[in-house]
């Protein structure tokens, strides 16, 4: 059985090989081959997971190990597999919202003349991100880590004729790089204080460890799942990774990807478990992407940006909940399940939005669109529902397990998060609604533009509608399934650990709250942007509007600090370079070539100018000799 | 009479001749000034020959005068072509190769 | 002929009757290649005398040839004879040492001039005047330049063939030179060798101004430095009461027997001894061109008609450096102390001082002159080594760098536009576009004066640095290292000019010489490659010839 | 007297050498071929090298001993180790694809040809094979003064190739360019010689101190005590080797050169010069400082460290800085040079084996990287990176390999480079902390300055000039696709060459006396 684990990989990578290196004549059959691929991997998950459900206690994680990748002395790293059922989580929902998307591509990417190279980018993704789910050890999961990170360098910059296109995907892999700068130092603390870095004996002995060594491992982690989940201070890249076609968005930015570190955090959990300071730095950070996320997400008039914050705050759910320790791990992850299908469905919404507009993103020139695609309405209108936490739907029960979690923490932290967590479930329903009203509701605000050709808005086909449907039957139903006799809780439990966190306040004072706060942000959306038309122009807005419009004006301290600062000091070493260090040899030489132009005077061609050195030299030699033996 | 006087005056000899070479500048007078050289080696020769008691010195400087008389030879006949093809027995216009 | 050998007539005579004078016993045979040379050199002679004009250059070259052949055939002989390993002999009554270094020197510059005498009688280079092949040499001395009776002896197709007598009167004086065994014959040797050389320098075809103003130089300057060797040569006999060396440097450890009161009176008076000393070191310094005694050397070797100049820079610095290691170390062992630190110094000066200087040259012969100077200095660093293998390792860079320098000066003879051989630097550019050949070859011995490896100059460089670090003078290496370094600057831009630089339209053509130029540069990149590669058996040889014999 | 393997595996190419140079002008592409034909011989001959060679076996093998100059106690003296082994088929293995990418670089301009003897095109290749020559034999030698004369020597083809033979942009009457390619030749040469002389001080110091220079006499004499140098001795003489291998490798500050010579060669040579030639340079630290001066070399190691350091940060900052592709790579280079330096002397077997694979990867990345860059630049005829946009719409395949040369040295995981530079940074890491942790700022960097170069030539809309640009040709195909491959394979499956190079790193670990330091906690099975 566990020989099929590389299958899981094998199968998109052989697509992505294939796709990439195919040439033209792929072109016709590419897309099919590319789905056909991730639909393979998919059922394969399913089988495994049949199985793992058939077996029981320890015997539901599986071990494949193929062969040792870097053997070198004292240093051993291994390409080998582990499947148990945090894996299989990540599993089926990569491979199956993966699949939806790559049939839903096929439509939108219809008349885009490198769809090939897409599927094949695609499958890359998928591989990656299979192999960052599967790998026994963390020099693996490393590279899978950074496989992700470049099948989303290369699908942001899909559309590379676009400059802006092309600076948001360099933008997008540097700003990781620093994350992985993180993991790879953590990687090289693990070395040192447990000689190895496979999962098994790493988590297996941390009781060992000093706390300081665990702490900074834990940092060094938290920081790589900053980068790749687009948590502060790293959460730069996901707004301009909105650049890259929907379909991607909705794969790597909002369904799988960017969930990594919480992957990371949580497949880490014994090392942050014994490392209480760390695990309070990533509750942090949580918090605060959960609010910065949200605020962002309430100024943006780019739908896509919009989710794109929307998708920074939910993931500080997640990051949060993760921080909360076992109280937390599991539903970071039921969650971050959750959140895949909600949010893929929204981006798919949006996607098909976009797709009838003539790619307009501007959400203030959308409006009433709900009559022109009803089964686009319908489907975002659930993933809505479900991410604002509407009784009964997904959204509903993660989150409102994360702030029960939050709140169990205990003590003074305890409230604080727990009043952070609200506030974000509030603003949550304050930025959907928005996003809502302005798409669907209204009058319709678009007009033709400046060539004269006004979007016709249409229902997308069938191939785009269909796995909108399926995502949204997910986004309705996942949450209560997994809730039902804590049915994800005993699931995960046997690898992250759980026990249950008594909240100061009853769960169903939280639930209560959380309605409350729920009401308060929708009717404020409806206030400003329901009642009244919208202008098509946006407003000046407040201080703090202006401000999440440019993500809180940390793009413009990264680009005054880090990239002006880092031009300037290039340009000063290239200065340097040329004139200090190749100065101070030039200059060597030269010395030389003067020094010889000098002493060449003293040959003036003279016969007696020679005599008298030559007259001078033995003066000198006789004083020498007999000074020689006077000393 | 002590032989050492002639030594004082080979070496005053020798270094007059020397410093006529640095000095002068028609290549004739400079040459002799060499072969004024020559002669207080000859005279040191002799003198030293005296105050060993044996011939060496004598010997050498006869062969001293056969070298001098042989460099005369030579040297004149390199100095008079260069005079007349210059019309200068000037050593200091001899300067063309220089630096 | 010495002068103990007459000292000893007059004291037999004083003894007893005339009839009683015993004949000085000569040992031809070992002084078979000196006397070979210099009896050709006077059969030339006699050839300029009785042979016809058109006749005398095939005579001349061919009676050279064999003689300098026959020579190193005898030395060959002796070599084989043991001397040049275990045998030692003081030939002609103490005149000659027979040893060694003695041999392989002498062998070394009979070579070095039957490559020389190729070069001599080169008559392809220059373009055929009325008719007559004609050589580098003028066609008629004692015409003044430019006169109406130059213009005669040129279409009348003179040429001066006496420039193989010369030669060989100078090889005859530079094979006595290094085997001196008294100062009186090496005084004599150094004369023999140098009025020669004087002649041979004013003998240029093209340039005769030049050609003339570098034989004044070098004669008045010459003659100038070998009066202070005389002086010194005066004061040694004033001290030791003999010009012999193993006297002389019996003396000077003091080991010697019978004192006279004389003898001892003088002993004592170490000023005669280190002045004396100071004065003969310095006439040979100024033979090899050390700094700072060099001065003529640029000008002459740049004035001097250019296969002169090569056979100059061969074989005069290897005799040279021959009489100067006997000096040292069978005279002045005793010494050591106090003319060591002397040498250093000159040792540094004339290294940095060489390579500095050539620098900025523009002319290839005052180049490769000033290039001499340096090559002279490390020469220098390994003779003040003091050990046998300093010895050794001297004769090997003598030997290779010798043949390397008529090399380079043969191609610079070819090299010529409208006045001769152009030596402008500027002329030489993009040369290896026009004769990639020439070019390449040339590249060759630069690489080999600069020292890398797998060429002649390498291994000598290698072995003299050695033996100067064994002889305790691990500075002088660096500084060596130094020198090397910055000289390597100067060849390398030579090597940038010819191959890297666009060729001028008005450049200078490249003479397509006759088998005797090419055999000498074929000869010197052979040699060049194989001391490079395979040294090991000429090494052998140096180091056997190591010992001096006292 | 079994066939001499190694002297075969650098005879060939010389002969190749010589039989290329010897090809009359008329039949320029008959001389391509021999040349091309004789790189493959090599290959052949160097896979039977690696075939016969047995990892578990005595430190050097398939060794060859002549007397050779017994006055300087030097012996023609040739064996392999595994570092040797693997950087002999790294060697034997490139030449053939920088012949063949340099297939026209040579080509004579009938406009600036006076000579009809005049022969670039047979002057070329022969003395690339040249070149090859004198590197592989020197990557075998175990005798310090040959080793030193072929240092040397080597320099003197490279000189030609720099010198003489430029971007096909700039060929011919350009002299603007043809000064700048001398003073780059010049810089080159010169720079190189000033460390190879103060090395010969160094090599003869060596002679009088050991009275030889065969490594195994020498390591001999130091087992047996009967050789003991002096600390302040052996210090010296370590400074005076280190400081030539420096300036090969190069380090900063040494580094000015590299720049200069890559930037104004043809990309072939460039290779050459970096992946090939430069690798003396490192593969000596490890084979001649560690083994001949263990005790100066632990002396020296913080320092060199620190600029090993500063080279990986300062070259890649330079790098980012850079308007000219060639030089971003050459700079690009010093920094991944500051790697393999760490990790020689991080003195740990990761670093090791990390420094060894380091020089094999680099060789290769930088190759399919400054490859498909020369492709590029004989396309356009330019090297600033500013006359380019767009490339990837014309080009897509010379767009996808440069990426993958790109991505490659920015060493992502899945190619090469990770593997070496990721056991550099551990070892480094294990034994000091800090500074591994500043050297990982160049994993960003580097990230930084390959995906500018990329942005900036390859994305954004197409500029005029790059209009109707070819995209790659299948002799240009051949170069890339097997080095990609390469990549690809020694990313995920290096065993083949971690085996051959562990033994071989052991005994350099036990020749200075150092053991890895253990890690903290015995981590749980």
């Amino acid at each position: 059985m566990e020989n099929l684990i590389a299958l899981l990989i094998a199968a998109p990578l052989l697509g992505a090989a294939v796709l990439l290196c195919g040439g033209r004549r792929l072109d016709r059959v590419g897309h099919w081959l590319g789905t056909l691929l991730a639909a393979v991997s998919f059922v394969v998950g399913v089988v495994l997971f049949s199985d793992m459900l058939g077996k029981s206690g320890d015997g539901r994680t599986l071990h494949q190990h193929l062969f040792s990748w870097i053997p070198v002395e004292g240093f051993q790293a291994d390409i080998a597999f582990q499947l148990d059922q945090l894996s299989m989580t990540f599993v089926l929902l990569i491979t199956g919202v993966g699949t939806l998307i790559h049939i839903y591509s096929i439509g939108y990417m219809e008349h885009d003349e490198r769809r090939r190279r897409f599927f094949g980018y695609l499958n890359l993704f998928l591989a990656a991100m299979l192999l960052l789910v599967l790998a026994d050890n963390y020099l693996l999961l490393y590279m899978g880590w950074e496989g992700v990170g470049l099948a989303s360098y290369l699908l942001i910059g899909f559309w590379q004729h676009k400059p802006s296109a092309a600076t948001a995907a360099k933008k997008a892999f540097l700003v990781n790089r620093v994350g992985d700068m993180g993991l790879s130092i953590a990687i090289m603390l693990m070395f040192t204080t447990f000689g190895t870095f496979a999962f098994g004996p790493v988590l297996g002995s941390t009781g060992d460890a000093t706390e300081g060594k665990l702490t900074a491992i834990g940092l060094m982690l938290l920081l790589a799942a900053c980068g790749k989940s687009a948590q502060v201070p790293l959460q730069s890249w996901l707004g301009d990774a909105m650049e890259g076609p929907t379909p991607v968005s909705a794969l790597i930015h909002a369904a799988t990807m960017v969930t990594a570190g919480v992957y990371l955090i949580t497949r880490s959990g014994a090392i942050f478990n014994a490392a209480p300071d760390a695990q309070l730095v990533v509750v942090v950070v949580g918090a605060v992407t959960l609010l910065f996320g949200a605020i962002v997400g309430c100024a943006k008039d780019d739908i896509k940006k919009a989710l794109a914050g929307s998708t920074m705050s939910q993931i500080g759910y997640m990051i949060l909940a993760a921080g909360l320790g076992p109280i937390g791990y599991v539903f970071a992850i039921m969650h971050l399940v959750t959140h895949g299908f909600f949010k893929a469905g929204l981006f798919l919404g949006a996607g098909s939005v976009m797709h009838g507009m003539n790619d307009e993103v501007d959400m203030r020139k959308y409006g009433g669109l709900r009559k022109y695609m009803p089964v686009t309405f319908v489907t975002f209108g659930l993933g809505y529902l479900a991410i604002i936490g509407f009784p009964g739907l997904s959204g509903f029960f993660s989150k409102d397990k994360i702030i029960e979690a939050a709140f169990a923490k205990g003590g003074t932290e305890g409230w604080i998060l727990g009043a952070v967590t609200l506030l974000g479930a509030a603003i949550t329903a304050f930025y959907m609604t928005r996003v809502m009203l302005l798409t669907f509701f209204g009058e319709k605000r678009w007009q033709p533009d400046e060539k004269g050709n006004a979007p016709h808005p249409h229902e997308s086909p069938r191939s785009m509608t269909i796995p909108m449907i399926l995502l949204a039957v997910g986004s309705v139903f996942a949450g209560g399934f997994f809730s039902i006799g804590d049915r994800f809780v005993h699931w995960l439990e046997p690898v992250t650990g759980y026990h249950h966190g008594e909240a100061p306040v009853s769960a169903a004072t939280v639930t209560g709250a959380t309605m409350v706060v729920l009401v308060l942000g929708v009717a404020l959306a409806w206030l400003m942007y329901g009642r009244k038309p919208v202008p098509v122009t946006a407003p000046r807005g407040s201080l703090l509007t202006r401000a999440a419009r440019r993500d809180l004006l940390q793009d413009d301290f990264n680009h005054v600090v880090l990239v002006r600062g880092g031009e300037h000091l290039t340009r000063s070493l290239v200065y340097v370079d040329h004139t200090l260090v190749d100065g101070v040899v030039n200059g060597t030489a030269a010395s030389f070539g003067g020094l010889s132009g000098r002493l060449r005077k003293l040959q003036n061609g003279y016969a007696r100018t020679y005599a008298v050195s030559m007259f001078g030299g033995t003066a000198v030699l006789i004083a020498a000799t007999l000074l020689m033996r006077a000393v | 009479m002590n032989p050492v006087y002639y030594l004082y005056l080979a070496s005053l000899l020798f270094t007059i001749g020397a410093a006529g070479v640095l000095i002068r500048r028609n290549a004739i007078v400079v040459f002799m000034c060499v072969e004024l050289m020559l002669n207080a080696c000859n005279l040191a020769f002799v003198t030293f020959s005296r105050l060993h008691g044996n011939l060496d010195g004598q010997i050498i400087a006869f062969f001293t005068m056969v070298v001098a008389a042989a460099e005369v030879v030579v040297g004149l006949a390199i100095i008079v072509s260069v005079f007349r093809s210059r019309h200068s027995a000037s050593v200091d216009d001899a300067s063309l190769m220089k630096l | 002929m010495s002068a103990t050998v007459v000292h000893s007539l007059w004291t037999t005579t004083a003894a007893g009757g005339i009839d009683k004078i015993p004949s000085p016993t000569i040992e031809y045979a070992q002084l078979a290649p000196t006397l070979i040379v210099a009896g050709a050199a006077v059969l030339g002679i006699l050839i300029e005398a009785f042979i016809p004009r058109k006749g005398r250059y095939h005579a001349q070259l061919f009676l050279s040839l064999v003689a300098l052949a026959a020579a190193f055939a005898s030395v060959v002989a002796l070599a084989a004879g043991g001397y040049g390993t275990t045998k030692k002999h003081i030939a002609a009554m103490g005149a000659i040492a027979i040893d060694g270094p003695s041999l392989f020197l002498q062998g070394t510059i009979l070579l070095a001039s039957v490559v020389a005498v190729f070069t001599f009688a080169e008559r392809r280079l220059d373009p055929e005047s009325h008719g007559n092949r004609v050589d580098s040499f003028a066609a008629q001395a004692a015409a003044v330049p430019g006169s109406d009776s130059e213009k005669a002896a040129v279409r009348a197709g003179f040429t001066t063939t006496e420039v193989f007598p010369l030669a060989l009167f100078a090889v005859a004086g530079m094979l006595v030179f290094p085997a001196a065994n008294d100062l009186l014959t090496l005084f004599i040797a150094l004369e023999v060798f140098s009025l020669p050389l004087y002649l041979l320098c004013a003998l240029a075809r093209r340039k005769r101004l030049m050609s003339q103003e570098a034989a004044v130089k070098y004669f008045l300057l010459g003659a100038f430095s070998s009066a202070f060797l005389l002086f010194g040569i005066a004061l040694l006999y004033g001290y030791a009461g003999s010009v012999s060396y193993a006297r002389i440097a019996e003396v000077v450890d003091g080991t010697v027997q019978s004192v006279s009161p004389a003898l001892a009176d003088t002993m004592g008076n170490d000023a005669l001894l280190l002045i004396g000393g100071a004065l003969i070191l310095m006439g040979l310094l100024f033979k090899v061109g050390a700094v700072p005694f060099h001065m003529w050397t640029p000008d002459v070797y740049q004035g001097a008609p250019t296969p002169v100049t090569g056979f100059m820079a061969a074989a005069t610095k290897v005799a040279a450096f021959g009489a100067l290691l006997r000096l040292l170390y069978v005279v002045l062992p005793g010494l050591r102390w106090d003319w060591r630190p002397v040498m250093w110094a000159v040792v540094i000066v004339t290294m940095l001082g060489g390579a500095i200087v050539a620098i900025t040259q523009t002319d290839i012969k005052r180049l490769l002159a000033y290039s001499s100077i340096a090559h002279a200095g490390f020469i220098l660093a390994g003779v003040i080594a003091a050990t046998p293998d300093g010895i050794s390792s001297v004769l090997f860079y003598l030997a290779a760098y010798s043949f390397v320098t008529i090399g380079a000066f043969a191609v610079v003879t070819l090299v010529r536009d409208a006045g001769g051989e152009a030596t402008h630097l500027s002329k030489w550019a993009g040369l290896g576009r026009r004769s990639p050949l020439v070019a390449a070859v040339f590249a060759v011995f630069l690489l080999a004066f600069a020292g890398i490896p797998l060429t002649s100059g390498f291994s000598g460089k290698f072995a003299v640095f050695k033996a100067a670090a064994d002889g305790g003078a691990g500075a002088l290496v660096v500084v060596g290292v130094i020198a090397s370094a910055i000289a390597a600057f100067f060849y390398i831009r030579v090597i940038v000019l010819m191959f890297f630089s666009e060729p001028k339209p008005e450049g200078p053509t490249v003479a397509v010489p006759s088998a005797l130029t090419t055999m000498a540069i074929g000869v010197g990149v052979v040699v060049t490659l194989v001391l490079g590669v395979a040294p090991q058996y000429f090494l052998d040889l140096a180091s056997q010839a190591g010992g001096f014999v006292r | 007297m079994s066939f001499p393997l190694l002297t075969a595996t650098a005879v060939l190419p010389a002969v190749g050498a010589i039989a290329t140079a010897a090809v009359p002008a008329a039949r320029r592409s008959a001389a391509k071929w021999l040349a091309l034909l004789f790189s493959l011989a090599t290959l052949v001959l160097a896979a039977v090298v690696v075939v016969r060679f047995e990892p578990g076996g005595a430190r050097y093998q398939l060794t060859e001993s002549h007397a050779w100059i017994s006055d300087f106690g030097v012996r023609y003296e040739l064996g392999v180790d595994g570092i040797g082994v693997a950087l002999l088929a790294l060697t034997a293995l490139l030449i053939p694809f920088v012949i063949l990418a340099g297939w026209h670089d040579a080509d004579p301009l009938e406009d600036v040809n006076p000579n009809r003897r005049w022969r670039p095109t047979q002057g070329f290749f022969a003395l690339i094979l040249m070149v090859e020559a004198m590197v592989i034999l020197s990557f075998e030698a175990t005798d310090v003064f040959l080793f030193y004369i072929l240092f040397e020597a080597m320099l003197i083809p490279m000189y030609f190739l720099i010198g003489g033979f430029g971007d096909r942009a700039h060929a011919g009457g350009d002299e603007a360019a043809a000064t700048q390619r001398s003073y780059a030749a010049v810089k080159f040469l010169l720079y190189n010689l000033v460390g190879g002389l103060i090395m010969l001080a160094a090599v003869i110091g060596l002679y009088v101190v050991a009275g030889s220079f065969s490594l195994s006499e020498i390591a001999e004499a130091r087992a047996s005590g009967s050789l003991s140098m002096a600390t302040s001795t052996e210090r010296w003489l370590f400074l005076g080797f280190f400081f030539a291998f420096a300036v090969k490798a190069p380090l900063w500050p040494l580094h000015t050169w590299l720049p200069n010579a890559m930037g104004e060669s043809t990309a072939p040579v460039a290779v050459l010069i970096t992946a090939v030639v430069d690798k003396v340079g490192t593969f000596a630290m490890l084979r001649f400082c560690l083994q001949l001066f263990p005790e100066a070399s632990k002396w020296a190691t913080p320092v060199i460290l620190v600029l090993a350091l500063i080279s990986i940060v300062y070259g890649a900052l330079l790098a980012v800085g850079q308007r000219d592709m060639k030089r971003l790579i050459a700079y690009a280079s010093i920094s991944h040079f500051g790697f393999i330096i760490m990790g020689i002397f991080a003195m740990t077997s990761q670093g090791q084996s990390g420094a060894t694979l380091y020089m094999v990867n680099h060789g290769i990345s930088t190759a399919a990287l400054m490859l498909v860059a020369g492709f590029l630049i004989t396309r356009r005829g330019s090297r600033l990176i500013a006359d380019y946009g767009g490339v990837q719409k014309v080009a897509p395949v010379l767009a996808g390999t440069f990426l993958v040369g790109g991505l490659a040295t920015l060493s992502l995981p899945g190619l090469s480079p990770f593997v070496s530079e990721f056991l550099v940074l551990v070892g480094t890491f294990s034994r000091y902390p800090v500074v591994g942790i500043i050297a990982t700022i160049g994993i960003v960097l580097a990230a930084l300055y390959v995906l500018v170069l990329y942005q900036r030539t390859m994305t954004g809309p197409v500029k005029a000039e790059v209009k109707g640009m070819p995209d790659l040709k299948v002799r240009e195909l051949v170069v890339v696709a097997p080095l990609i491959a390469l990549l690809l394979f020694l990313g995920v499956y290096p065993k083949p060459l971690t085996e051959i190079v562990n033994p071989a790193v052991e005994h350099t670990m036990s020749d200075v006396q150092q053991t890895d330091p253990k890690p903290e906690v015995e981590a749980a099975p």
